[in-house]
Protein backbone atom coordinates (compact mmCIF):
# COMPACT_ATOMS: atom_id res chain seq x y z
CA UNK A 1 0.00 0.00 0.00
CA UNK A 2 1.13 3.68 -0.16
CA UNK A 3 -0.14 6.46 2.30
CA UNK A 4 -1.09 9.42 0.50
CA UNK A 5 -0.87 12.53 2.77
CA UNK A 6 -2.98 15.54 1.89
CA UNK A 7 -1.42 18.67 3.62
CA UNK A 8 -2.65 22.03 4.74
CA UNK A 9 -6.03 23.17 3.27
CA UNK A 10 -5.45 20.02 0.62
CA UNK A 11 -6.94 18.06 3.49
CA UNK A 12 -10.15 20.05 3.59
CA UNK A 13 -10.88 19.94 -0.22
CA UNK A 14 -10.12 15.56 -0.07
CA UNK A 15 -11.81 15.10 3.33
CA UNK A 16 -9.25 13.61 5.32
CA UNK A 17 -5.81 13.98 6.20
CA UNK A 18 -4.55 10.62 4.78
CA UNK A 19 -5.71 7.85 2.77
CA UNK A 20 -4.08 4.40 1.66
CA UNK A 21 -4.16 3.27 -2.19
CA UNK A 22 -3.05 -0.16 -3.70
CA UNK A 23 1.03 0.27 -4.61
CA UNK A 24 2.42 1.12 -7.41
CA UNK A 25 1.16 4.16 -7.41
CA UNK A 26 1.52 6.47 -11.13
CA UNK A 27 0.33 9.87 -11.61
CA UNK A 28 -3.18 8.90 -13.01
CA UNK A 29 -3.89 6.52 -10.31
CA UNK A 30 -3.88 8.71 -8.44
CA UNK A 31 -5.56 11.76 -9.96
CA UNK A 32 -8.55 8.84 -10.22
CA UNK A 33 -8.24 7.98 -6.76
CA UNK A 34 -9.39 11.17 -5.37
CA UNK A 35 -12.46 13.70 -5.57
CA UNK A 36 -12.72 15.94 -8.95
CA UNK A 37 -12.23 18.85 -6.74
CA UNK A 38 -8.92 17.54 -5.45
CA UNK A 39 -7.99 16.50 -8.54
CA UNK A 40 -8.16 19.73 -10.08
CA UNK A 41 -6.40 21.31 -7.01
CA UNK A 42 -3.26 18.30 -7.90
CA UNK A 43 -3.13 19.49 -11.38
CA UNK A 44 -2.08 23.03 -11.08
CA UNK A 45 1.70 23.87 -11.13
CA UNK A 46 1.54 25.58 -7.70
CA UNK A 47 1.13 22.01 -6.15
CA UNK A 48 3.91 19.92 -5.60
CA UNK A 49 4.06 15.77 -4.85
CA UNK A 50 7.05 14.46 -2.76
CA UNK A 51 7.38 10.56 -2.64
CA UNK A 52 9.68 9.03 0.07
CA UNK A 53 10.53 12.11 1.19
CA UNK A 54 11.36 14.03 -1.70
CA UNK A 55 10.16 16.71 -3.84
CA UNK A 56 9.18 15.50 -7.18
CA UNK A 57 10.38 17.37 -10.21
CA UNK A 58 8.19 16.68 -12.19
CA UNK A 59 5.24 15.36 -10.62
CA UNK A 60 3.97 13.66 -13.60
CA UNK A 61 6.42 10.74 -13.12
CA UNK A 62 4.90 9.65 -9.71
CA UNK A 63 5.66 6.02 -9.35
CA UNK A 64 4.96 5.21 -5.78
CA UNK A 65 6.25 2.05 -4.24
CA UNK A 66 4.92 -0.54 -1.93
CA UNK A 67 5.34 1.28 1.64
CA UNK A 68 6.26 4.67 0.32
CA UNK A 69 4.51 7.83 1.29
CA UNK A 70 3.05 10.14 -1.27
CA UNK A 71 2.70 13.26 0.07
CA UNK A 72 1.06 16.23 -1.71
CA UNK A 73 2.10 20.13 -0.82
CA UNK A 74 -0.25 22.94 -1.67
CA UNK A 75 1.60 26.54 -1.62
CA UNK A 76 2.78 27.58 1.60
CA UNK A 77 0.95 30.10 3.88
CA UNK A 78 1.97 33.96 3.64
CA UNK A 79 2.71 35.83 6.75
CA UNK B 1 27.32 25.62 16.45
CA UNK B 2 24.34 25.47 14.45
CA UNK B 3 20.62 24.79 16.72
CA UNK B 4 17.83 24.43 14.61
CA UNK B 5 14.67 23.05 16.51
CA UNK B 6 10.93 22.45 14.98
CA UNK B 7 9.01 22.79 18.69
CA UNK B 8 6.18 21.46 19.61
CA UNK B 9 5.66 23.85 22.85
CA UNK B 10 5.90 27.42 23.50
CA UNK B 11 9.18 28.97 24.30
CA UNK B 12 10.63 31.98 25.75
CA UNK B 13 13.23 33.98 23.36
CA UNK B 14 14.85 36.16 25.85
CA UNK B 15 16.62 33.15 27.62
CA UNK B 16 17.11 31.13 24.43
CA UNK B 17 19.16 34.70 23.10
CA UNK B 18 20.95 34.89 26.48
CA UNK B 19 22.07 31.13 26.39
CA UNK B 20 23.14 31.35 22.20
CA UNK B 21 24.66 34.44 22.80
CA UNK B 22 26.88 32.28 26.53
CA UNK B 23 27.60 29.96 23.32
CA UNK B 24 29.01 31.97 21.15
CA UNK B 25 31.80 33.63 23.44
CA UNK B 26 33.93 34.72 21.04
CA UNK B 27 31.44 36.83 18.64
CA UNK B 28 31.60 40.74 18.57
CA UNK B 29 27.57 40.58 18.69
CA UNK B 30 24.88 38.52 17.71
CA UNK B 31 21.73 39.72 16.10
CA UNK B 32 17.75 37.95 16.67
CA UNK B 33 14.26 38.09 14.77
CA UNK B 34 11.49 36.76 16.79
CA UNK B 35 8.55 36.68 14.98
CA UNK B 36 4.73 36.46 17.01
CA UNK B 37 1.38 35.57 16.42
CA UNK B 38 0.14 38.89 15.64
CA UNK B 39 -3.23 39.87 17.82
CA UNK B 40 -6.25 41.53 16.41
CA UNK B 41 -8.48 40.87 13.52
CA UNK B 42 -10.36 38.62 15.70
CA UNK B 43 -7.64 35.90 15.85
CA UNK B 44 -8.52 33.63 18.74
CA UNK B 45 -5.61 30.99 17.90
CA UNK B 46 -3.26 29.95 15.07
CA UNK B 47 -2.11 26.52 14.20
CA UNK B 48 0.80 25.46 12.17
CA UNK B 49 1.10 22.37 10.45
CA UNK B 50 4.21 20.97 8.54
CA UNK B 51 5.50 17.91 6.49
CA UNK B 52 8.29 16.62 8.67
CA UNK B 53 10.24 14.54 6.08
CA UNK B 54 10.67 17.59 4.60
CA UNK B 55 11.18 20.15 7.36
CA UNK B 56 13.12 19.32 9.77
CA UNK B 57 16.47 18.87 6.83
CA UNK B 58 15.62 21.83 5.19
CA UNK B 59 15.70 23.89 7.94
CA UNK B 60 19.31 22.50 8.70
CA UNK B 61 20.38 22.80 5.27
CA UNK B 62 19.36 26.67 5.21
CA UNK B 63 21.63 27.39 8.27
CA UNK B 64 24.13 25.57 7.04
CA UNK B 65 24.00 28.08 3.91
CA UNK B 66 23.72 30.87 5.86
CA UNK B 67 26.96 29.78 7.56
CA UNK B 68 28.37 29.54 4.05
CA UNK B 69 27.24 32.80 2.75
CA UNK B 70 28.11 34.66 6.15
CA UNK B 71 31.16 34.72 8.39
CA UNK B 72 29.35 33.31 11.45
CA UNK B 73 30.25 31.75 14.76
CA UNK B 74 26.56 30.72 15.11
CA UNK B 75 23.42 30.22 13.76
CA UNK B 76 19.96 29.54 15.82
CA UNK B 77 17.04 28.64 14.19
CA UNK B 78 14.02 27.57 16.02
CA UNK B 79 10.55 26.93 14.93
CA UNK B 80 6.84 26.74 16.18
CA UNK B 81 4.30 23.86 15.06
CA UNK B 82 0.92 23.17 16.81
CA UNK B 83 -1.28 25.35 18.66
CA UNK B 84 -0.58 29.38 19.01
CA UNK B 85 -2.85 32.17 20.76
CA UNK B 86 -1.68 35.93 19.85
CA UNK B 87 1.45 36.98 21.09
CA UNK B 88 3.18 33.60 21.43
CA UNK B 89 6.46 33.47 19.59
CA UNK B 90 6.33 31.45 16.06
CA UNK B 91 10.23 31.67 15.07
CA UNK B 92 13.33 32.85 16.43
CA UNK B 93 16.13 33.31 14.41
CA UNK B 94 19.97 34.59 15.96
CA UNK B 95 23.44 34.84 14.46
CA UNK B 96 27.11 35.62 16.09
CA UNK B 97 29.47 36.92 13.99
CA UNK B 98 32.74 38.43 14.74
CA UNK B 99 31.25 41.59 12.63
CA UNK B 100 27.83 43.01 12.99
CA UNK B 101 26.95 42.82 9.11
CA UNK B 102 27.27 39.14 8.94
CA UNK B 103 25.14 38.60 11.85
CA UNK B 104 22.30 41.08 10.83
CA UNK B 105 22.38 39.93 7.13
CA UNK B 106 22.49 36.49 7.94
CA UNK B 107 19.47 36.71 10.19
CA UNK B 108 17.21 38.87 7.23
CA UNK B 109 18.55 36.28 4.61
CA UNK B 110 17.06 33.42 6.95
CA UNK B 111 13.88 34.94 7.50
CA UNK B 112 13.64 35.50 3.46
CA UNK B 113 13.88 31.83 3.05
CA UNK B 114 12.64 29.96 6.12
CA UNK B 115 9.32 30.10 4.16
CA UNK B 116 10.66 28.80 0.69
CA UNK B 117 12.51 25.62 2.08
CA UNK B 118 10.19 24.12 4.73
CA UNK B 119 6.57 23.77 4.50
CA UNK B 120 4.46 25.07 6.59
CA UNK B 121 0.99 25.82 6.31
CA UNK B 122 -1.19 28.13 8.62
CA UNK B 123 -4.93 28.35 9.81
CA UNK B 124 -6.73 30.97 12.26
CA UNK B 125 -9.34 30.21 14.22
CA UNK B 126 -11.88 33.21 14.30
CA UNK B 127 -15.41 32.66 15.92
CA UNK B 128 -16.78 31.89 12.71
CA UNK B 129 -14.27 28.77 12.73
CA UNK B 130 -10.97 27.97 10.99
CA UNK B 131 -9.28 29.47 7.74
CA UNK B 132 -6.42 28.84 5.91
CA UNK B 133 -4.03 31.53 5.34
CA UNK B 134 -3.20 32.17 1.60
CA UNK B 135 0.05 32.25 -0.04
CA UNK B 136 1.73 35.46 -0.29
CA UNK B 137 3.42 36.96 -3.68
CA UNK B 138 6.09 39.41 -1.28
CA UNK B 139 8.26 35.89 -0.49
CA UNK B 140 8.97 35.49 -3.81
CA UNK B 141 10.45 39.05 -3.95
CA UNK B 142 12.05 38.64 -0.66
CA UNK B 143 14.29 35.52 -2.19
CA UNK B 144 14.84 37.50 -5.21
CA UNK B 145 16.86 39.77 -3.05
CA UNK B 146 19.84 37.37 -2.55
CA UNK B 147 19.85 36.05 -6.08
CA UNK C 1 7.54 52.83 22.53
CA UNK C 2 11.21 54.30 23.28
CA UNK C 3 13.47 53.38 25.18
CA UNK C 4 16.97 54.71 24.83
CA UNK C 5 19.71 54.43 27.97
CA UNK C 6 23.20 54.98 28.90
CA UNK C 7 23.49 52.11 31.51
CA UNK C 8 26.92 52.83 33.81
CA UNK C 9 26.19 49.14 35.25
CA UNK C 10 26.31 45.74 33.11
CA UNK C 11 22.80 44.77 31.99
CA UNK C 12 21.66 40.97 30.21
CA UNK C 13 19.92 41.57 26.72
CA UNK C 14 17.45 38.55 27.20
CA UNK C 15 15.26 40.00 29.70
CA UNK C 16 15.61 43.21 28.28
CA UNK C 17 14.23 41.76 25.38
CA UNK C 18 11.89 40.10 26.90
CA UNK C 19 10.23 43.16 28.56
CA UNK C 20 10.32 45.20 25.47
CA UNK C 21 8.61 42.20 23.43
CA UNK C 22 6.23 42.33 26.26
CA UNK C 23 5.58 46.11 25.38
CA UNK C 24 5.05 46.44 22.26
CA UNK C 25 2.07 43.19 21.80
CA UNK C 26 0.45 44.53 18.42
CA UNK C 27 4.00 43.77 16.84
CA UNK C 28 4.69 40.78 14.38
CA UNK C 29 8.40 40.80 15.08
CA UNK C 30 10.84 41.98 16.74
CA UNK C 31 14.63 42.31 15.58
CA UNK C 32 17.76 42.63 18.35
CA UNK C 33 21.62 43.34 17.69
CA UNK C 34 24.12 42.88 20.97
CA UNK C 35 27.22 44.28 20.95
CA UNK C 36 29.73 42.60 22.87
CA UNK C 37 33.32 43.26 24.54
CA UNK C 38 35.15 40.31 21.79
CA UNK C 39 37.38 38.45 23.85
CA UNK C 40 40.96 37.84 22.72
CA UNK C 41 43.86 40.10 22.12
CA UNK C 42 45.21 40.18 25.56
CA UNK C 43 42.32 42.76 26.18
CA UNK C 44 41.69 42.57 30.17
CA UNK C 45 39.23 45.85 30.43
CA UNK C 46 37.66 47.90 27.98
CA UNK C 47 36.67 51.46 29.25
CA UNK C 48 34.21 53.57 27.33
CA UNK C 49 33.83 57.16 27.96
CA UNK C 50 31.35 59.78 26.49
CA UNK C 51 30.11 63.67 26.67
CA UNK C 52 26.83 63.25 28.63
CA UNK C 53 25.59 66.44 27.11
CA UNK C 54 25.46 65.60 23.51
CA UNK C 55 25.56 61.81 23.93
CA UNK C 56 21.95 61.43 25.46
CA UNK C 57 20.44 64.11 23.20
CA UNK C 58 22.14 62.30 19.94
CA UNK C 59 20.70 58.69 21.53
CA UNK C 60 17.28 60.23 21.70
CA UNK C 61 17.36 61.90 18.26
CA UNK C 62 18.43 59.07 16.35
CA UNK C 63 15.95 56.47 17.54
CA UNK C 64 13.09 58.87 17.05
CA UNK C 65 14.82 59.12 12.85
CA UNK C 66 14.52 55.29 13.28
CA UNK C 67 10.88 55.74 14.28
CA UNK C 68 10.43 58.38 11.60
CA UNK C 69 12.05 56.34 8.79
CA UNK C 70 10.83 52.96 9.25
CA UNK C 71 7.00 51.84 10.50
CA UNK C 72 7.76 50.89 14.13
CA UNK C 73 5.77 49.99 17.37
CA UNK C 74 8.79 50.18 19.52
CA UNK C 75 12.47 51.42 19.36
CA UNK C 76 15.27 50.51 22.35
CA UNK C 77 18.65 51.67 22.31
CA UNK C 78 20.68 50.87 25.26
CA UNK C 79 24.31 51.67 25.41
CA UNK C 80 26.60 50.76 28.26
CA UNK C 81 29.55 53.60 29.86
CA UNK C 82 32.41 52.90 31.90
CA UNK C 83 34.19 50.30 32.77
CA UNK C 84 33.25 46.40 31.19
CA UNK C 85 35.56 42.96 30.54
CA UNK C 86 35.43 40.65 27.49
CA UNK C 87 31.87 39.14 26.67
CA UNK C 88 29.66 41.84 28.67
CA UNK C 89 27.52 43.25 26.47
CA UNK C 90 28.01 47.13 25.46
CA UNK C 91 25.38 47.85 23.08
CA UNK C 92 21.11 46.66 22.69
CA UNK C 93 19.14 47.94 19.79
CA UNK C 94 15.56 46.45 18.94
CA UNK C 95 13.05 47.35 17.23
CA UNK C 96 9.65 46.18 17.17
CA UNK C 97 7.55 46.43 14.11
CA UNK C 98 4.33 44.81 11.87
CA UNK C 99 6.45 43.96 9.02
CA UNK C 100 9.81 42.11 9.65
CA UNK C 101 11.49 44.47 6.90
CA UNK C 102 11.21 47.45 8.63
CA UNK C 103 12.45 45.62 12.09
CA UNK C 104 15.42 44.42 10.45
CA UNK C 105 16.38 47.38 9.30
CA UNK C 106 15.92 49.26 12.00
CA UNK C 107 18.50 47.74 13.76
CA UNK C 108 20.73 47.74 10.90
CA UNK C 109 20.39 51.46 10.68
CA UNK C 110 20.38 52.31 14.21
CA UNK C 111 24.07 50.51 14.76
CA UNK C 112 25.30 52.34 11.55
CA UNK C 113 24.62 55.31 13.16
CA UNK C 114 24.87 55.30 16.49
CA UNK C 115 28.75 55.63 16.47
CA UNK C 116 28.61 59.51 14.25
CA UNK C 117 26.07 60.69 16.38
CA UNK C 118 27.14 59.62 20.01
CA UNK C 119 30.41 60.86 21.28
CA UNK C 120 32.11 57.35 22.44
CA UNK C 121 35.63 56.91 23.18
CA UNK C 122 37.09 53.47 23.90
CA UNK C 123 39.60 52.21 25.68
CA UNK C 124 41.64 48.87 26.56
CA UNK C 125 43.69 47.44 28.62
CA UNK C 126 46.04 44.68 28.34
CA UNK C 127 49.32 43.71 30.03
CA UNK C 128 51.68 46.58 28.98
CA UNK C 129 48.82 49.27 30.17
CA UNK C 130 45.69 51.30 28.35
CA UNK C 131 45.76 52.11 24.69
CA UNK C 132 43.31 53.98 22.99
CA UNK C 133 40.64 52.70 20.33
CA UNK C 134 41.39 53.98 16.72
CA UNK C 135 38.90 55.41 14.98
CA UNK C 136 37.54 53.27 11.35
CA UNK C 137 37.37 53.73 8.46
CA UNK C 138 34.21 51.67 8.00
CA UNK C 139 32.19 53.83 9.79
CA UNK C 140 31.83 56.26 7.06
CA UNK C 141 30.55 53.65 4.18
CA UNK C 142 28.39 52.23 6.96
CA UNK C 143 26.81 55.76 6.86
CA UNK C 144 26.84 56.05 3.02
CA UNK C 145 24.43 52.93 2.71
CA UNK C 146 21.79 55.23 4.22
CA UNK C 147 21.90 58.42 1.76
CA UNK D 1 35.72 81.25 33.75
CA UNK D 2 35.16 78.93 31.15
CA UNK D 3 35.53 74.91 31.81
CA UNK D 4 38.03 72.97 28.65
CA UNK D 5 36.90 69.44 28.82
CA UNK D 6 39.54 67.00 26.80
CA UNK D 7 37.40 64.33 25.88
CA UNK D 8 39.03 60.63 24.82
CA UNK D 9 42.64 60.52 23.62
CA UNK D 10 43.10 64.51 23.92
CA UNK D 11 43.12 64.25 27.82
CA UNK D 12 47.02 61.84 27.37
CA UNK D 13 47.92 64.92 25.37
CA UNK D 14 46.60 67.49 26.92
CA UNK D 15 47.59 65.80 30.32
CA UNK D 16 44.79 66.78 31.77
CA UNK D 17 41.07 65.70 31.35
CA UNK D 18 39.98 69.38 31.95
CA UNK D 19 41.19 72.99 32.91
CA UNK D 20 39.84 75.99 33.93
CA UNK D 21 40.43 79.49 31.54
CA UNK D 22 39.77 83.01 31.73
CA UNK D 23 36.44 84.12 30.24
CA UNK D 24 35.88 85.23 27.42
CA UNK D 25 37.52 82.37 25.53
CA UNK D 26 38.25 82.60 21.88
CA UNK D 27 39.88 80.39 19.81
CA UNK D 28 43.41 81.27 19.58
CA UNK D 29 43.16 82.17 23.50
CA UNK D 30 42.59 78.37 23.87
CA UNK D 31 45.39 77.42 21.43
CA UNK D 32 47.76 79.74 23.02
CA UNK D 33 46.51 77.59 26.41
CA UNK D 34 47.38 74.75 25.68
CA UNK D 35 50.81 71.96 25.03
CA UNK D 36 52.22 72.63 21.27
CA UNK D 37 51.03 68.51 20.76
CA UNK D 38 47.57 69.36 21.88
CA UNK D 39 47.42 72.56 19.79
CA UNK D 40 48.80 70.76 16.77
CA UNK D 41 45.45 67.76 17.55
CA UNK D 42 42.83 71.05 18.15
CA UNK D 43 44.20 72.31 14.75
CA UNK D 44 42.95 68.73 12.64
CA UNK D 45 39.62 69.27 11.24
CA UNK D 46 38.47 65.33 12.57
CA UNK D 47 38.91 67.37 15.98
CA UNK D 48 35.44 68.93 16.59
CA UNK D 49 34.69 71.67 19.28
CA UNK D 50 31.37 71.97 21.53
CA UNK D 51 30.22 75.31 23.39
CA UNK D 52 27.46 75.44 25.91
CA UNK D 53 26.54 71.64 24.83
CA UNK D 54 26.29 72.32 21.23
CA UNK D 55 28.69 71.27 18.39
CA UNK D 56 30.09 74.15 16.72
CA UNK D 57 30.10 74.23 12.58
CA UNK D 58 33.09 76.60 12.67
CA UNK D 59 35.46 75.79 15.75
CA UNK D 60 37.24 79.18 14.48
CA UNK D 61 34.26 81.37 15.76
CA UNK D 62 34.99 79.50 19.17
CA UNK D 63 33.50 82.68 22.14
CA UNK D 64 32.66 81.03 25.36
CA UNK D 65 31.66 82.94 27.65
CA UNK D 66 31.66 83.01 31.60
CA UNK D 67 30.65 79.65 33.10
CA UNK D 68 30.24 77.91 29.42
CA UNK D 69 31.83 74.83 29.11
CA UNK D 70 34.27 73.91 26.18
CA UNK D 71 34.52 70.35 25.09
CA UNK D 72 37.03 69.20 22.61
CA UNK D 73 36.29 66.07 20.84
CA UNK D 74 38.66 64.41 18.83
CA UNK D 75 37.50 61.40 16.47
CA UNK D 76 35.16 58.49 18.36
CA UNK D 77 36.96 54.95 18.30
CA UNK D 78 35.93 52.28 15.50
CA UNK D 79 34.78 48.67 16.46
Amino acid sequence: MVTVLFLGPLSDIAGAAEIELPAPLDWDALLAAVNLNTADQLREDRVRVACAGRVLSDKLALNAADGDEVALLPPVSGG
Amino acid sequence: MRDVRLLAETFVPGPALTDFTRANPDSGGVASFTGLVRPGGGVAELELTHYAPLTSSAMEELAERAQLRFDLDGVLVWHRIGSMVPGEPIVLVAAAARHRRDAIQAVDFLMDHLKSVAWFWKRERRSDGWRWIEPRGQDHADLARWQ
